[in-house]
């Protein structure tokens, strides 16, 4: 297997489809995509479309005062839905914020992504139901807890793999490179998914990492592999070969996308402030929906049916997401106090007795302001 | 209840133009007023340096470290790889070689993964080598909730640090306090942690270019005689609202800002408690372990002939921070702040 | 003042035979009691797992852990690589599996490379997830000086860790809680941070294989009717020996082992102080920010009009933990204890 | 320069002396060591047995009660030595605390590094009189420092150099990886050297590092070298080759020494617990005083004056760090007190008031005991 590296920093950009939409060949990738159909492809290209569409009523909704902040992922979708739909049900993510269309695979609903951002809940679903944990937002937090789920796994002799969802800025934490450490020491079933989106909020992925992403791990024992992360089929077929890697005891595998951050880091971002236009111009050009579509194209899969189906699925997820938004309920006032400990405390008990006392003291008036 | 966003209103684009230097009474948001006290220090003194994420041509995600790297350049402003521990770390190093390092952490949830080298290294430097070695370190961190945001940018971590000996622990309230006070930080030869409070980043106030009194001096922001309202940060600005609320009510209340946090200038603090007899202590921080009781412990042993009730505490929740939609409830507000006046007056519960 | 060292006297070598699991009471050291606990729960759940440094062969660098590995096997005592953060978040990961994780931090000074994950994750799962996540973490951290030791071997940083709300504290003064406590923390569906007082590990006691009463509650080590003297950890057993200092003085003191540090067991500390109306707090950690003036505001609120005076607190400075041969003037001894009785009963200053 | 490895893991270990005391030639070490007298060897010798000395009989001190904790060096003097020498006066060392053969080479007295260990300071020198930081109990946070005074030195555009010394377990910890993307990014002139003595306490280098410790450095963009660390030609030859690239703009260079601790982790250590003996034996043969002693004998120049002047000096210095160990003063109790902050400050101040006037109180019944 060449496209392993298991030394020294590999700077070949593995693809399957160039930025012109053409298919190229990977002896080492191509296996992992070999038996996928028309609609297979279909699918991938509705998921993005959705995802992009989900993405852009989010900002919308931000700039109309509905959510707190977003973390647009324009730009990033085949990265995640590519790396998303190669899951297996009972795998487990561990995310970063932006990960919403890895959410989206994992079976979570739109309106509970927007959760988080809204100010409702801090996490905008069950981590057990869909085997997707709560977003982290301490940049490389997470990818510990995937490498602690995974080594659980191996302990278990069960085959399911974790995967640990990271940005290119994380890399430099202690986290991640303990995370390095011990998924080696321990051979544990994690695939370390960094999305190089070439940007940390303002600062360039050259400052975080001088010799590359993906020359980081084998330094560690942790083979790597670089893919474009723009290119959907080359991040499914990495994402497969690393989780078969793990289910079959090869232990981690590190996979960098190089991807692209086309909006501001999130909403409160004002990326001109930083980055060069031409930069961004430049990776327009290598949209991965229009790469994906191109090849749809060319196989003669872009149909007016396709395209017309999957606007209404983009309009109908667009519209629930804008509804369900809106609908979201407040939570109630003492839920503020509630869930701090799994069993009674009586510290907590006493203040949520005093804080209920102390509202319901404004009742003839109407309760407090809230 | 309506959902602020960070940096919701438009914020005044770099101008790519070096500011003039403070030299007279000027109104200043306090983000800018911490800019111009940052400035300032910077072109009096060459081992001045800022660390931090993003501070660089973004000039912050709040905008306090605006057009400093243009003026100053890359070894003055230097923007850092995204990791805390080496953020601190790496200023330990550059105070063994006599700089001044000002660390910029980017919201105060961000400070745990430098807790360590806080702790254990920066707080410690003095007394582990008996002196011979200074750490002159500024850690500036944007605290305390009010803003809307999500969960790690609206902490007040304060009570970790206030218990941490060896550190100097600092909140300011109004950007004249931010101007004098982040300079007379960057100035001291111990190492200082140093709260700003986002949600006033945007106030303007008067900023005068003097360094005023040491920052270990408490302020009486409104006197007052039936109770000692004690506070510091965002909290200043409610308190004195509420001090005016009660003063429609016929109970006169004396507000004091702390300033520092550690040490405390109880000089200040005792001196209004022998007049009032009551104390009511607010923050945002947790109220288990956080500063209202170490302050109401001290107050109890110093003054206690002169106390007439129990001192109140009126604080956050012992809860992690919570979600925005509930942080209202959260955050000690001026009614809050009456009830615990009430309290104290033996008005109420 | 002598300098003890760390494991100065010889421990007894593994036998690599499993011990029988505790039927009955036998007498064991404080280090054996944990390892009974640790066994006892080991065997009762297979989803309970060591993790940390050196707790494989070497059985822990204070043979906490020893004979585990042997019979439970390297998936179940599992010797992490040398990384604080990393032994707690992959704790974190194991428990998003259902496991029930048990990590060591090797010695007090240590645990805040981990701090981050401590305060930032473990604490708040079940918050952040409203309850669909549990984090059953056990946290064991050997604490306290009076050792001889270097550097960070001899702290009490339990105060950082009673501000964070979701954690439960626990600290443990004799073999027999040892044992029960060390059970119940593991059981807990919370978090816990478990806290071994180093200086007791090799004193022995009776231990029952009962779990005993819940670890919430506090425990009157003796009953007494002029002044209350609350502690835990190691002080308990010098506090006890200042209580029977002060009855030849003809005072009499209530000892009261707090166990629980958060929540605290106000409910018993209530009682107390009603009936004497004198409190002194004790601990080894540094008084500003420590739990003493925690307590003492939370016992002023509720027990203003039962406290003849002041409560008073004798605890470490607010210095860093200082050089071993200066440790015996900053840790609390007998006579400062008995210094504390007396001015809490005004007969001193 | 090939034996700069920028990628891969290198498994070659550079040596210039074989264990029986054959000079071996390597073209990129050799210009490094090509300068040596024979009185250099000898005074390299002289160091490693002082060393060696001062480590016994400290150890000895410590098993009388003299002092509470003593980390032995022993089978390590090489790795310190080697590098120590090859410094300069206005470089700055930040270590960890077995590296007290470097301490020697900064001209610390032995008394002085003792010290700590007696328990009389928590620093055994003033830092910046020795240009070497108060070693660091923490396990990898004076990486950090280094990088840091490193940056500094950058920024004032001088030619110093800072040198971290850490141990293989060292390299798990957050701080150690952070401060290689920190040196990296801003091409810090900072030498990394990590003495792998194979043990970290009870933990085999294996459980720390799968891929070997040399091969991690150049993942994060900085060459690395590794080498035998019991031969002291080689040791010295490798520090000045990555000492040059630092001071003339060739940024960090990570240096593994691979040795073997000898001894116990600390006296409070049995290794018999978790250490093959077989182990021991085979390192034993590799013992660094031994090998340049076979190079000297080689050359003829382990007469029986250099012995003889080396066991004086020897003995010398063991009998004044004996007499200086137990002379030591305690310190003042007040001291306790002093120094917490720089400058006045009314809560210590105040402590320090009362505590003076609580021990005044027991004055006249002589003081307290203490
Ligand atoms: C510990 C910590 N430090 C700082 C931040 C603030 N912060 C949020 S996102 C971000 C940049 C992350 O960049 P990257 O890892 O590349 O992910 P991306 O945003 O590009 O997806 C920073 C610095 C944080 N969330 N956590
Ligand atoms: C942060 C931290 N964790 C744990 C320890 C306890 N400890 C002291 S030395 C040591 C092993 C260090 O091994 P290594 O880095 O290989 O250095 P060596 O002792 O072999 O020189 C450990 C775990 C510590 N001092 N600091
Ligand atoms: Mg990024
Ligand atoms: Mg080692």
């Amino acid at each position: 297997m060449n496209t392993v590296h298991t030394g020294g920093t590999p700077d070949v950009l593995l693809q399957l489809l160039s930025p012109a939409g053409v298919r190229l060949a990977d002896a080492d990738l191509d296996p992992w995509v070999a038996e996928m159909t028309g609609n297979d492809l279909a699918a991938l290209y509705r998921d993005m479309v959705v995802v992009r569409r989900i993405d852009a009523e989010a900002t919308a909704l931000q700039r109309q005062g509905e959510l707190g902040l977003w973390p647009p992922l324009l730009g990033q979708e085949a990265a995640q839905i590519g790396s998303g739909r190669a899951l297996r049900a009972d795998d487990f993510v561990f995310s970063s914020y932006r990960e919403n269309a890895v959410a989206w695979c994992r079976g979570v609903a739109p309106t509970d992504i927007l959760r988080v951002w809204r100010g409702t809940a801090q996490s905008g679903w069950d981590p057990l139901v869909h085997r997707m944990a709560t977003p982290s937002i301490i940049i490389g937090a997470q990818t510990l807890h995937a490498t602690g789920w995974a080594m659980g796994a191996r302990f278990d002799g069960a085959d399911s793999v974790a995967v640990a969802y990271f940005g290119d800025g994380a890399t430099s934490e202690g986290d991640v490179n303990e995370a390095l450490v011990f998924a080696a020491s321990f051979q544990a079933p994690v695939v370390f998914f960094c999305q190089n989106n070439h940007w940390a909020i303002s600062e360039p992925v050259g400052l975080q990492a001088r010799a590359g992403i993906a020359g980081r791990a084998p330094g560690f024992g942790i083979p790597s592999l670089r893919i474009d992360g723009n290119d959907i089929l080359a991040v499914m077929a990495a994402t497969r070969l690393a989780l078969n890697r793990a289910r079959t005891g090869g232990g981690p595998t590190f996979i960098e996308a190089v991807t692209y951050r086309m909006g501001p880091h999130t909403t409160a971002d004002d990326p001109t402030r930083y980055r060069p236009a031409a930069e961004l111009e430049e990776w327009a050009k290598k949209d991965p929906i229009l790469r994906l579509g191109r090849l749809l194209d060319s196989l003669g899969l872009l149909t007016p049916e396709l395209e017309a189906e999957t606007q209404a699925v983009a309009d109908a997820t667009a519209a629930e997401l804008r509804a369900g938004c809106i609908g979201l309920p407040d939570p109630e006032p003492l839920t503020v106090l509630a869930n701090v400990y799994a069993t009674p405390h009586t510290g907590i008990d006493r203040q949520r007795a005093e804080y209920a006392a102390y509202l319901a003291s404004f009742e003839p008036t109407g309760g407090k302001d809230s | 209840m309506t959902i602020e966003t960070i940096r919701s209103s438009p914020l005044p684009a770099a101008n790519g133009q070096a500011p003039v230097p403070l030299t007279e009474t000027t109104t200043l948001t306090l983000a800018k007023a911490i800019n111009a006290g940052l400035r300032r220090a910077m072109l009096d003194d060459p081992k001045v340096v800022l660390l931090g994420e993003d501070i660089g041509a973004l000039g912050g995600v709040f905008r306090v470290t605006s057009d400093l790297l243009a003026e100053f350049g890359p070894n003055r402003v230097v923007d850092t790889p995204l990791a805390e521990s080496a953020i601190i770390g790496t200023a330990v190093g550059l105070a063994y070689r006599g700089y001044r390092p000002v660390c910029e952490i980017q919201f105060d949830g961000f400070i745990f993964p430098g807790f360590d080298q806080i702790v254990s290294q920066v707080a410690r430097f003095h007394y582990r080598t008996q002196g011979a070695l200074r750490m002159p370190i500024t850690i500036r961190v944007p605290f305390g909730g009010g803003i809307g945001a999500a969960e790690h940018h609206s902490e007040s971590p304060e009570a970790y640090f206030t218990h941490t000996s060896g550190l100097r622990v600092v909140a300011v309230s109004n950007p004249q306090d931010a101007y004098s006070l982040i300079r007379q930080a960057i100035a001291s030869d111990d190492p200082v942690l140093f709260f700003e409070p986002k949600r006033r980043y945007h106030v303007a106030g008067p900023v005068s270019p003097q360094l005023g009194e040491s920052f270990e001096r408490a302020r009486v922001v409104a006197a007052g005689t039936d109770v000692t309202l004690l506070t510091y940060g965002a909290l200043v600005s409610t308190a004195t609202d509420a001090a005016l609320a009660a003063a429609d009510d016929g109970i006169s209340v004396e507000v004091i800002d702390l300033r520092s946090l550690s040490p405390i200038d109880y000089a200040t603090v005792e001196a209004s408690i022998r007049k009032t007899g009551r104390l009511v202590v607010t923050h945002e921080a947790s109220r288990s372990g956080g500063l209202g009781g170490e302050i109401i412990a001290e107050v109890t042993e110093r003054c206690f002939d002169y106390l007439e009730a129990a001192p109140v505490r009126v604080t956050g929740f012992d809860i992690p921070y919570p979600t925005a939609k509930l942080e209202g409830h959260h955050l000690p507000d001026l009614d809050r702040m009456l009830d615990g006046v009430d309290r104290v007056l033996g008005r109420r519960r």
